[in-house]
């Protein structure tokens, strides 16, 4: 299992879609930063590919007041959580 | 939005970066409001990721940085009233009125342009 | 286990930094061991000496020297990446007749090959770029 | 792509930029023959806009800047043979093979995430 | 008539969808730098409601070895033009 | 007509610095007066006296100064942006007790006010971003 960081949000950066073509069947991929835009009920149809794997980081949409706007699919970690998947992946690869 | 509204004025900044991620988003604001302090007419126009930069809710980051929403709270204080805002934009986080800290017009397609062109200058950030 | 970051972002421009911190702050206290941070592209920018941010905003260069002095975590920063953006140490400023520096320890300049090496010797490498 | 080609290696770096623009490209480049300097078997990918690394013609830039097409150059100099592109992504300019400076091998929708398991470390520019 | 600057593309950011939106009907458009990955024939679609008043720097087309795919639609210019397009536009709004 | 530009990239790493002194280059062969140069965001890096690029390179630092000195155009930082990426000159070294420092004339630190002052003077700004 491979985790991929992806700090960009779909809606402004097509970056999300490499990282999504980049990932196998097991993969996570982690929204930190402005990626947890991605996060958000309204935007999270461009990582519908990988329900189940799609993490965001909790500070990230707290410290943007989007805490609440976050898709019940979406699995918020606290940033002890982000290392927990650093632990459990093979690698990373960061995708911006 | 009335198409009699005074689209006019000697400084339009465009803010098209969410809070946090950045610091486009502080800077242009920076350049608001010190333009204000000058003496000028200054619009806002919030744009693309933009629009979150007038969420509820925003905090401190978790390392303490500010973030830009106590500088929100500043722009009455320098007069600067004329905010306008991308409606698509903010549909496209799901985002309504009730969400935003601070009231801000939405742009119809054809008032966009002219808000463009009604200012002397024009900085995006 | 063992872990390195690469930054690529340039201090307070991007977040970059100051989720490698957190980041970094977190593993640390999780009991795994920091080895060390490159830096690479905008992210030398980290490694600038006379950083004086306002003060109620996080001061990124003093966190960095925090990482080193508390967890003897190396702090490294790409050479040539560093050279063209102005950011020399006393030896290279020497070397390229300039008088003054703006890199010290603990960040030291170094090659790509360190990064390669640390990719090698690590469990975890993980990137934060702008 | 053969289902057959041993995608493994010690470094794969993905070139995601467009030369010229910034200086991504050339800062993945340099890891990738460093990495090879240092007896490490490098693979190159070249996604989206980093498809363009490849295409022939490119030229200095108007003040001298070098651009990346003569780093190119080395990477055979450097055993550096494992070229992979995204097919996608060169269709998205317009491009064939015939327009590319080096052969690269099209990666299929599938090979991508085998390539990305079969190195140990991944880097991306 | 106002100069509208990109320089990103449209094939990895969506900026070029906000700079449309702001051009009034006279307006123009000039791609600089990466942006002028979207004078393409096979990228220029993006920009065809402004078909006529889109142009492209000469100079950073050759670099990147474009010059030949460039499509006929688009007024490729050199940095003379650039700064001709400056003197006639009122104002200049850059896009990034 | 008079100029001003705002560049808000950082040197080398994108290529906004070298499309601005190339239309920088243009315009005053033109005939037009290129008033100021004001320096924002990232672009603030631009006037780190310390740059040693690589000899095959544009040497920005350099391309900045002969434009003040065959132009007389103003090369203008923003001292807020600059403070926290590191660009002191020595007034503001001595003020934040620092030793040495990073910029020098013909860039000068100035407020945000000049921008705006910047942008009532002249006839075009033009904005070249990362």
């Amino acid at each position: 299992m491979i985790l991929h960081i992806l700090n960009r949000p779909p809606s402004s950066s097509l970056v999300y879609r490499d990282a999504l073509a980049a990932m196998g069947a097991v993969d996570r991929l982690l929204l930190i930063e402005d990626g947890v835009l991605g996060a958000l009920t309204a935007q999270v149809r461009h990582f519908q590919a990988i329900e189940g794997r799609l993490f965001a980081l909790r500070e990230d949409l707290s410290a943007r007041g989007l805490e609440g706007q976050c898709d019940a699919s979406v699995q918020v970690v606290d940033v002890d959580g982000f290392v927990t998947l650093t632990e459990e992946a093979g690698k990373t690869v960061s995708w911006f | 939005m009335s198409s009699t509204v005074n689209f006019s004025g000697d400084l339009l900044v465009i803010l098209r970066h969410a809070p946090h991620g950045s610091s486009w988003l502080r800077e242009g604001l920076d350049a608001a409001l010190v333009a204000a302090a000058f003496g000028q007419s200054v619009s806002l126009l919030f744009q693309s990721d933009g629009v979150l930069a007038l969420a509820k809710g925003q905090g401190v980051g978790p390392l303490g940085q500010k973030g830009t929403a106590t500088t929100l709270d500043m722009l009455a204080m320098y007069d600067i009233e004329s905010l306008y805002l991308d409606p698509e934009a903010l549909e496209r986080f799901g985002l309504g009125e009730q969400d935003l800290l601070l009231p801000a017009a939405a742009l119809d397609a054809a008032s966009l342009p002219r808000l463009i062109a009604g200012h002397r200058l024009v900085l995006t950030f | 286990m063992r872990y390195g970051l690469l930054v690529k972002g340039a201090p307070y421009s991007s977040q970059a930094s100051h989720s490698a911190l957190r980041f970094a702050a977190a593993l640390v206290a999780r009991g795994h061991r920091l080895k060390c941070v490159f830096f690479y592209h905008d992210g030398v920018y980290n490694a600038a000496r006379l950083a004086a941010p306002p003060q109620d905003e996080p001061h990124l260069y003093d966190a960095w020297r925090s990482l080193h002095d508390e967890h003897g975590t190396q702090l490294q920063v790409c050479i040539a990446a560093a050279l063209r953006r102005a950011l020399l140490d006393s030896r290279e400023a020497e070397r390229h007749g300039k008088s003054g520096h703006s890199v010290e320890p603990p960040f030291e300049l170094t090659g790509l090959g360190q990064l390669i090496d640390l990719g090698r010797e690590v469990d975890r490498l993980v990137t934060f770029a702008p």
